[in-house]
């Protein structure tokens, strides 16, 4: 028997999303449960998905009992499961984190903002699942829409940013949809499965080709991949807090998964290898985007901003790890999905519980807050050491397999830019950190002065997701190894 | 070689752990009870260190693996000779920096003590860790824990120099700590294993040019934590740091891990044998001994009394390398007993200096006249500190300098040797004058004349350290063998020669 | 040369429609030029995909005798390829609820900054 | 700038160009698109889904999950649009 687990953990948030709306109307305050209620629950559903696909190998779901390539069809393997489970409790975190931030910045949308919320979600876990090219088109809209609506709602330039986002999204959804339609003129077919058997006696064609590099730039826009991530400084950071706090770990993680599975699972790996020289481009992409985005993150005064480029010069790690096209590159990068995904979490939810406290986030506006708010600069510390990469955290294990992939491609350039990028990270975040810790205009004559501030700690219900994430970031940090040998590993395409 | 599961050596680095955790919960709202239990953790730490002694004499080895990291590379303790005598001279001195910390920290009513006791907390644990480490990913592992929880304490008086000495400090550490990462992961490549083995597993893997650049990698990136020069920069400014901070940067944690890795390496994964097939040995050597004379050179030119025993630190640090480039018998024995003596020795100047800022806030070796009749017990110390570094019999700093001279004899260097006596003559050159002046000069300005010590905190650990490394040079094997941890662990990593 | 021309000629036709929309999104300063841009574009896209349809011979996919007695075969070839144009009236959504949205933000754009110009929007957030 | 934009839309045009080469022809009855898959639904949508119009059996049951995609996009608008558009009430004191 086919567990259903697959499609509830889409569906789920789908019909709740609907509820929100009546139960909203009645009763404001149910929107916030309910939202909680359809995260576990889907959660819990990726989590099944995840323990089937582990025990019993990929799941294929025939949506409405129609064979593929005729009907749609859900394949659940180690690599979509893996990423269904980050996306579903990474939402679920920045659910629980949402309500103050929420009844403080939006008041009056609460019952819009969370069905929107639930929609994108689904959306997200709609485009991780499935195994159609066309049903995929469809969440990946979904998922858009939703965000560009979220983006939008932020404060002062947040209309604006989101507006650029939609042209550079919709551009990027188009040529999707021309890939496809290009796809489907020369074989016939919209199921992953079945164009991965077709392509092969195809690959000469010119129209595969354009499709592949209508693939490449039009998830190259959705992951925000250099020089294609124009729109993100801007969206992520007029967003509203808990927004930001949810796009950024997953919109783009998200767009690096979709690469992967067409790369290697729509095409086969020596494709894009040996056909075209796809990966050796998408390195050195990932590679401009590495230091790209490291060097703009120096220039910025605004620590949300700061994040943004910093999460452009992740997701170069992502692609990186991909272009290098080999076994161990490709385990960074899917380990990286995880890793960053929970460094982005953490480090957006404490901006985030920042501004809900001062409503400040220049950088040098932080001074004394680690005696304020002890527990979220630990937690800002502890994420901030991850993504400089120092050990135990995962930062340090992810860019371990980088490395280790980088040494056997014998690609010395991206070794090099994986190193400059630590030492650059920890410029970055130690600027941070001085601002925040220590205090160097004052007089430290008497030892009572800790006294003097006191504690002003973010509200139980935002820190408490501070807390899980960085607790993730310490935990996938020890566990790498486990993570690897219980899913990664099979992950990464077979024949590397 | 017998091996034994063991979960002590995780027990001694968890222990710190949660001590530190203990000590910022308890914050410093309760300031007796976060002493409590920072002294408390250190002793049980040393408690459970010293119960591996009689294990590792009898030539077995403790293991413990926590969790596979990477294939073939597991988050692993092994506890054997070498990195059980690193782990009792660090926990020892822990005690006694831990005591005298407090006597510092309330002398001088400083700020932010929790995040002090803290940070020294994690410190420890980090140090314990690469004491115990059983791979070189572990190792390093601790290496970067240990870097980015001294930051703070380098930092700590949070003025323009702390801070710039800190930024200093991280840049040093954190690129040579990036250097390092990228050698391991190479070696990682080569052999798919990064167990440590007496005697080194790198031989016959990979090209003889390849193991050549990877060993400059590795003693470069370790180097700099062990102020080997010309990346010693970071050392002297780091002195703006407390000093217990400093005296545990500079015996004990960090520059004593940098030393036990660049040791560790070349013991331990290239080996004597693969050095002598590459030649390597001699240009270490010659590069360390390189650094024994121009820090010494710069130690005569200080007048910061701390500054000047940080170039006597440089100057030590660069003998224990260059007597395990040596790869005698003799020599090894010697460079790693002398981590220990050093470690002892030096924590005594080191209080003692901490002792004098407390007492009357002099920071220069030229103010210090007549100060002897002041601080007796505090300048006897000195003394002690100051002429067992230099090597005068019968303390302890006299056994490895003996052994190192025999090392070097053994392998027939005779110029490691003169290297060894300038160095010797050197110490007396610019320790010799604040002893003599601090007792028998009389000072410019009037002094205190009465006897007036520094708080009991601070006074009994220093005299304390001051009696071991007497005793130490007298009875080397007294405390848990400490000798024979030495020794045997150079009979086995020259066992497979 | 004439021949390939005209019997792709379809494709002609979107690639031209689909030039001017990309011009329009990208190289236009009026958000709403922008959003009509938007459409141009897809519209572009959903005649590309519906003229692939297309079938020398083929009529409308709707079976004919369909209420008949006994069983008939059906032939493929003689009825336009129906897949096309189900993926088409999905798109055709997505595209009315993207011009939604993206108005909807214009409108709020509006508000905020009195203009759809983008160099003075960005002049204002200056 | 506008120039740049020139240069994107001509580049991507060349490249639509290039692709266009090797696809079949207009309304060409043997392209891949009309033999793979799409004869099923013509040839079996009485028997499977008792439907004449092809498109509808194909929208409404072979592919019906696309459609409840489509249906969620155009609510995932509404909403959007109504949290976009609402005006912060100010309150008059």
């Amino acid at each position: 028997m086919t567990p259903q687990s697959p499609v509830l953990l889409v569906v789920i948030p789908l019909i709740f999303a609907f509820l929100t709306l009546p139960f909203g109307w009645w009763r404001k305050g149910l929107c916030y449960p309910i939202t909680l209620v359809a995260l576990s629950l889907s959660f819990l559903a990726s989590l099944h998905t995840l323990h089937t696909v582990i025990t019993t190998g990929t799941i294929h779901y025939w949506l409405g009992n129609w064979e593929p390539p005729w009907g749609i069809e859900y394949v659940v393997d180690h690599l979509n499961a893996f990423v269904l489970v980050i996306v579903s409790f990474v939402s679920l975190v920045v659910a629980i984190y949402s309500k103050r931030s929420v009844e403080q910045e939006l008041p009056e949308k609460i019952v819009f903002f969370y069905c929107v919320f639930l929609l994108q979600v689904a959306g997200l876990l709609g485009i991780v699942v499935t195994g159609d090219m066309f049903n995929l088109y469809v969440f990946l809209e979904i998922a858009s829409l939703a965000g560009y609506a979220l983006i939008a709602i932020g404060e002062d330039g947040a209309p604006f940013a989101s507006f650029n986002y939609l042209i550079f999204g919709t551009i990027g959804a188009c040529f999707y949809l021309l890939g496809v339609g290009y796809l489907y003129v020369s074989t016939g077919s919209l199921n992953m499965a079945d164009l991965f058997q077709i392509l092969p006696d195809l690959y000469q064609s010119k129209v595969v080709l354009v499709a592949f590099a209508f693939f490449m730039v039009g998830v190259g826009l959705k992951m925000a991949l250099f020089p294609l991530h124009v729109w993100l400084p801007d969206a992520y950071t007029y967003a509203p807090s808990t927004v930001s706090a949810l796009l950024a770990p997953l919109m783009t993680k998200v767009g690096a998964y979709v690469m992967i599975r067409i790369m290697f699972t729509v095409f086969k790996p020596q494709f894009c290898i040996e056909l075209i020289p796809v990966t050796t481009i998408l390195g050195w992409m990932a590679a401009g985007a590495i230091l790209f985005g490291a060097v703009m993150a120096l220039a910025q005064t605004d620590l949300k901003r700061m994040l943004a480029y910093i999460l452009v010069s992740e997701v170069g790690y992502i692609a990186l790890g991909v272009g290098l096209a080999n076994r161990a590159g490709l385990t960074g990068a899917i380990l990286h999905i995880l890793n960053d995904s929970f460094m982005m979490l953490a480090l957006f939810l404490v901006v985030g519980a920042i501004m809900y406290r001062s409503g400040k986030r220049e950088i040098s506006q932080l001074r004394y807050l680690h005696r304020r708010m002890p527990f979220t600069m630990a937690a800002f510390v502890i994420a901030a050491l991850s993504v400089i990469g120092i050990p135990p955290t995962c930062g340090f294990f992810s860019k371990w397999y980088l490395i280790l992939g980088a040494i056997d491609a014998s690609q010395w350039a991206f070794v090099a830019v994986l190193l400059v990028s630590s030492l650059l990270n920890v410029i970055l975040f130690f600027r941070v950190i001085e601002h925040a810790y220590l205090e160097p205009d004052e007089e430290h004559a008497g030892g009572g002065s800790e006294l003097a501030i006191t504690i002003e700690e973010a509200p139980l219900s935002m820190l408490v997701p501070i807390l899980i994430a960085t607790a993730g970031i310490m935990v996938f940090g020890v566990l790498s190894g486990k993570i690897i040998s219980t899913v990664i590993q099979f992950a990464v395409p077979k024949c590397f | 070689m017998e091996t034994i599961e063991s979960i002590r050596p995780l027990l001694a680095v968890l222990v710190t752990l949660i001590g530190a955790l203990l000590i910022v919960f308890t914050g410093e709202r309760h300031r007796n009870l976060r002493e409590f239990w920072t002294i408390l953790v250190s002793v049980l730490k040393f408690v459970i260190v010293i119960s591996m002694v009689p294990f590792v004499l009898e030539g077995r080895v403790l293991e413990y693996t926590i969790i596979t990291l990477t294939q073939g590379v597991s988050l692993q303790f092994r506890v054997d000779q070498f990195g059980l005598f690193f782990g009792v001279l660090a926990s020892a001195l822990w005690i006694a920096t831990s005591i005298y910390s407090i006597g510092y920290v309330r002398g001088l009513n400083e700020h932010a003590q929790t995040r002090y006791f803290f940070n020294f907390a994690l410190c420890l644990s980090a140090t314990m860790g690469i004491a115990f480490a059983g791979n070189l990913l572990t190792l390093f592992i601790f290496y970067e824990i240990l870097t980015v929880s001294t930051y703070p304490l380098v930092a700590h008086k949070e003025t323009e120099d702390a801070i710039m000495g800190g930024r200093k400090y991280l840049a040093y550490t954190l690129i040579a700590g990036v250097v390092i990462l990228f050698a391991i992961i190479f070696i990682y490549t080569l052999t798919g294993t990064l167990d440590f083995k007496p005697g080194g597993f790198l031989l016959g893997r990979g090209q003889s040019t390849t193991l050549i650049f990877l060993f400059a990698l590795l003693i470069l990136g370790f180097g700099v934590k062990a102020a080997l020069m010309p990346m010693h920069e970071w050392l002297p400014t780091a002195m703006v740091a407390p000093t217990p901070v400093s005296a545990l940067l500079h015996a004990v944690a960090v520059v004593k891990a940098g030393v036990f890795g660049c040791l560790r390496i070349i013991l331990y994964v290239f080996g004597p044998e693969l050095l002598h097939n590459l030649d390597l040995w001699l240009i270490l050597a010659y590069f360390a001994a390189f650094t024994v004379i121009v820090s010494g050179m710069y130690a005569l030119a200080q007048d910061n009394l701390k500054r000047r025993l940080a170039f006597s630190t440089i100057n030590n640090l660069a003998i224990i390398v260059m007597g395990a480039a040596l790869l005698t018998p003799g020599a090894i024995t010697g460079s790693i007993f002398h981590m220990g003596s050093h470690g002892f020795m030096k924590i005594t100047l080191f209080f003692v200096a901490g002792a004098i800022y407390v007492k009357t806030h002099k920071e220069n070796i030229s103010e210090l006249d007549g100060l002897g009749r002041q601080m007796p017990l505090t300048m006897g110390a000195f003394t002690i500190g100051a002429m067992g570094v230099a090597g005068t019999p019968p303390i302890c700093g006299f056994i490895s300098k003996w052994y190192l001279a025999m090392g070097c004899l053994e392998a027939k260097q005779v110029i490691f040797l003169l290297v060894l006596l300038i160095s010797a003559l050197m110490d007396v050159a610019y320790f010799f004058p604040i002893i003599y002046n601090s007792f028998f000069k009389i000072p410019k300005e009037a002094i205190n004349p009465h006897l007036d010590e520094a708080p009991a905190m601070m006074v009994v650990p220093l005299v304390i350290t001051a009696v071991i490394s007497l005793i130490l040079g007298i009875f080397p094997n007294a405390f848990f063998h400490f000798f024979n941890l030495a020794s045997t662990a150079a009979a086995k990593i020259l066992g497979g020669m | 040369m004439f021949d390939f021309i005209l019997s792709k000629y379809n494709y002609w036709i979107y690639i031209i429609l689909m030039m001017i929309g990309f011009y329009a999104m990208i190289g236009k300063k009026n958000l709403v030029k922008k959003i009509i841009g938007i459409n141009i574009f897809q519209t572009a896209i959903i005649l590309f995909f519906v003229s692939t349809a297309a079938k020398r011979g083929g009529t409308l996919p709707i079976v004919e005798h369909a209420h008949g007695h006994g069983i008939h075969h059906i032939h493929a070839a003689s009825y336009v390829n129906p897949l096309p144009h189900v993926l088409m009236l999905t798109a055709i959504v997505v595209m009315v609820s993207t011009l939604g949205v993206a108005l909807a933000i214009v409108i709020a754009i509006y508000r905020r900054y009195n203009t759809l110009e983008e160099d003075e929007i960005l002049e204002q957030r200056k | 700038m506008r120039v740049l934009a020139l240069l994107t839309v001509i580049l991507t045009g060349i490249l639509l160009f290039f692709g266009t080469q090797d696809m079949p022809n207009w309304a060409d009855p043997n392209s891949p698109a009309s033999i793979h898959v799409s004869p099923r639904y013509i040839e079996k949508t009485l028997e499977e889904t008792a439907t004449p119009n092809v498109v509808t059996s194909v929208l409404a049951d072979y592919r019906s999950y696309d459609t409840l995609g489509e249906t969620t996009v155009i609510f995932t608008a509404g909403v959007a649009c109504m949290l976009i558009l609402r005006i912060r009430r100010r309150r008059r004191e």
